[in-house]
């Protein structure tokens, strides 16, 4: 394939070129093991040091509240069971929300046939938690509140630093994550009252396979792996050094240019989106117009069908998803559609592209232009299209 | 994901459109599940299958099965379109993927749906067709393995 | 520092050139979701495959047997855990050993914090399981016996096929972890019954942060890591695409070098451990002789500390390690070798140096000359060495 | 980890060695926790501490705080000897990690101990001086936090 346009950075990103090259000297060259006493593999654990405190930074908290796992679904995974188990004796119930990724989701199944109960906030038709519903929620025996900083299929962000505050009154821990907004929105850990966060390296043109969890100091939560005392005894393993500086290095750079790129980003979002509702009819956006990442658009196509679509545009070089990445091989429409109120056919017609920092107006002009044809041409195979047409004509 | 066949059936799918006034139309599937499959028989006096066309709301397995399905059974007697299972669609296009295997069936169950319409509306019986089910994933289990 | 004789290689090892070769083209060109539907991405699903198959080769299992993660502590506690979890209701008893990993022995204090019962099995003085005490410590509710293939300190192997016999003939399931046995000894899971075993790319000249937990075609077992359908449903989270082609890279070289390779560590272990016992006095080889590995050398010095001889060792460019890597900066001995029975002071002066493939005989020659100063160095200035000398010529 | 003052002391120990015939000789630590400390005085009519020599088995930090402290309190009268702590003994070397901070307290109580058995050889009392514990890490606390 020749022509590329990569419209799906938020399933995950292309590593940056100075990352690779941060990473590359800790496979080869300082391979030594962060644990061991010999200057030359000692020297490894301030490298790390130092890659938390440049993580902390970015979200306003200490490096040593920074604490490295593979990737997101761990940093959820650890974030919900281990406060669960740690809380147990306080209460067994849970507040999350319908339109968390599969990781926080799947983990909460888990946590209910342990004999957890969770509670699954709605939200409005834009993707945005209702905060009286979440206070409705609140009982006694809660023991945690989890909602996404943002989502990952529509881009809606959350209402954080509200949900924080109501987390904090009623003294109940509060999880965020953050796997999509971080380094795409700034992030106070303490003005939101967030005492979790969950990050993936990947999703912000670092490598795979590396993430974190913030854990505010005197939070009393258990370890999720265990075994060597890597971590400050948190998260057995030896540490995937090259994936921390990494992570770090990839860290660094986001938030450097956080404001212009974003700022770049938010215009040409809003550019596709304003070509797309122009040009293309029955299309519907989803997702808040306002609070919204800046690199994320997500329409529904009326009587087309998602995948059908992402081939198509495959076929034309341009890369994007039908709900998340992570749900695609099944056969129901995105959860997070179905929340905000989406009819089942109208869900499966849906189509997210998200921009990233190398994206250009011309790509867009290309994609819009490939689009229009596309979904003409499924239209004109679609049954549902042709009684829709059918029944105006009577 | 896809053989080389599915794609050069779902990119240039065989026998798309409508008939007017056809002999039998068979609609199977449904939106919740994302796909929906029409198709349109033109059978002549002596039960031959003269013209076939579909239109198919869904994935891309979706498109290539139904595009395969009208080809098999384009020019065929109505007791050997009968004979065209979900199987010969999928062995036709070199495979499916486990999870697209149910788009197969929905052609089949599409199929024998524009034959019964055929056959009610001449008040026929084709041997071995049996009343379509209105949903071809009523009754179907969630073979995913649970962990 | 100039001179760098790494002997080290059970901490970790230097990741290949040709390793770090095949992983870069998935950071900046390959850098798609295997999970996305267009073809540029889901190219590298079947990449995926292609290292499973290698790895499933390499111990006799079949690539969907093979199941990555984050490294060998993430495998040692998804099987022992979710084990623990998915067979609750026939028992809750579990036998291990002494001398496991950390990320073992504590997941195993985790889960009889959870009400579950394990057994400890005795080594004897060469650091081998005893047959006939893991056949008395089965009982009708024991659901898992977890014994390592090599441990790890002094590098003794286990009867893992007579313990897989063992298991198989009661039912149990068995799993090993072979974080240090894999790629170093030929491994058979069919011909040793093993249900799960447990690897960590970074011990074979492979990368940091990535590993595998083998699982057996049939095992119920319960996912550790919940959310998207990665690993076929059975752990989470975006795949780490280039430290899995790194792993399965590492594991090509490491299994077409294996003979030659540990043939030539062989010899030189051997003549490592001839010339400290022919040279330094006090001194006592840990582990055994034979069922040895290849790269495993472990000696206690008597009168001496291990901190103080890494130390000097490090001063001259000399890699090494007292007990595991992980345990540095606790006071405890090893608790390994507590187990073949060391007495404290003993087990404080041990120093374990694991060869790697590039060790030649000039390093180790090099290394006896500096030990053998060193030793005698810290004898000079140690109390127990001055009780002692004043014992003997009483 | 160490500072370069530690390794200093670490590689080039100062007063190493014995001193036949002591004023006052004074072993603690033991070898389940991986350290052992022995001073060794010379002591004159004066109090004052003419000389000093140790032995020391153990770690790095071990080694280290037993050279500075034989520094400390060498010349020193022994009143003033008493007064040096573990945390001079810390601060002469800019600092150790933490979990290495006991073994300046070893250090501390060694100094201690030879004073003790000098005293007690001598039948005389020093100011705030009590009988060393046998056992230096004897009521110490595991200070690791535990998940
Ligand atoms: C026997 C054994 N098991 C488990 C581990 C843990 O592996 P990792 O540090 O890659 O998580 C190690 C190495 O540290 C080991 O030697
Ligand atoms: C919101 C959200 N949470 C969690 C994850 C999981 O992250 P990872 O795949 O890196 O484990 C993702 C991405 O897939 C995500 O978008």
């Amino acid at each position: 394939m020749d022509k590329l346009i990569y419209l799906d950075n938020a399933a995950t990103t292309r590593t940056a070129p100075e990352v690779v090259e941060a990473m590359l000297p800790y496979f080869t060259e300082n391979y030594g093991n962060p644990s061991s006493v010999y200057g030359f593999a000692a020297a490894n654990k301030d490298v790390i040091t130092r890659q938390r405190e440049i993580i902390g930074d970015a979200i306003g908290a200490k490096g040593n509240e920074i604490y490295f796992t593979a990737g997101g679904s761990e940093s959820d995974n650890w974030a919900l069971k281990a406060t669960a188990e740690a809380c147990e004796s306080k209460g067994k119930h849970i507040i999350t929300t319908k339109i968390e990724h599969h990781a926080i989701l799947h983990t909460c199944e888990y946590l209910e046939k342990r004999g957890y109960e969770v509670t699954y906030l709605d939200v409005d038709e834009n993707g945005i938690v209702k905060l009286d519903e979440l206070k409705k929620a609140i009982r006694p025996d809660t023991i945690l509140i989890s909602v996404m900083y943002a989502n990952n299929e529509i881009g809606s962000i959350q209402p954080i630093r509200e949900i924080g505050e109501i987390a904090h009154e009623h003294g109940i821990l509060f999880h965020t994550d953050a796997v999509q907004a971080f380094c795409q929105i700034p992030i106070d850990v303490n003005a939101c009252h967030i005492d979790m966060l969950s990050a993936s390296g990947h999703k912000l043109n670092g490598p795979k396979g590396i993430g974190f969890l913030y854990i505010r100091t005197g939070v009393k939560i258990r370890s999720f792996v265990h075994g060597g005392a890597q971590e400050r005894k948190r998260r057995a393993g030896t540490e995937n050094v090259p994936g921390i500086v990494g992570l770090g290095k990839a860290v660094e750079r986001a938030v450097s240019s956080l404001e212009e790129r974003t700022g770049k980003e938010r215009e040409l979002r809003d550019y596709l989106i304003r070509r797309i509702e122009n040009e293309i009819p029955y299309c519907r956006l989803n997702g808040d117009r306002e609070k919204r990442l800046p690199n994320n658009v997500n329409f529904s196509f009326q009587f087309v069908e998602g995948e059908s679509l992402l081939i198509m545009l495959d076929m034309k070089g341009i890369c994007a998803s039908s709900g998340s990445a992570c749900t695609s091989g099944s056969l129901d429409p995105s959860h997070v559609l179905l929340a905000i109120g989406l009819p089942h056919e109208i869900a499966h017609g849906s189509l997210r592209m998200t921009l990233g920092e190398e994206t250009t107006k011309e790509d867009l002009d290309y994609v819009v232009d490939s689009l229009k044809g596309i979904v003409e041409n499924l239209r004109g195979m679609s049954p549902l299209y042709e009684d829709f047409i059918k029944k105006q004509n009577n | 994901m896809y053989t080389e066949k599915v794609m050069d059936h779902f990119q240039h799918p065989r026998n798309v459109g409508e008939i007017e006034d056809a002999s039998g139309v068979g609609t199977v599937g449904n939106a919740k599940c994302g796909d929906i499959m029409r198709i349109y028989l033109d059978i002549d006096e002596n039960q031959i299958i003269r013209d076939v066309k579909f239109k198919t709301f869904g994935c891309g397995a979706a498109v290539a099965t139904s595009s395969m399905a009208t080809e098999l059974v384009k020019g065929k007697n109505v007791q050997d379109a009968m004979q065209i299972t979900n199987k010969a669609v999928m062995e036709a296009l070199d495979g499916l993927p486990p999870v697209k295997v149910h788009c197969s069936l929905l052609a089949e169950e599409a199929i024998h749906a524009a034959l019964w319409d055929y056959a009610e509306k001449n008040g026929i019986k084709i041997e071995g067709l049996e009343k379509p089910k209105s949903d071809i994933h009523e009754g179907e289990e969630d073979e995913a393995e649970e962990y």
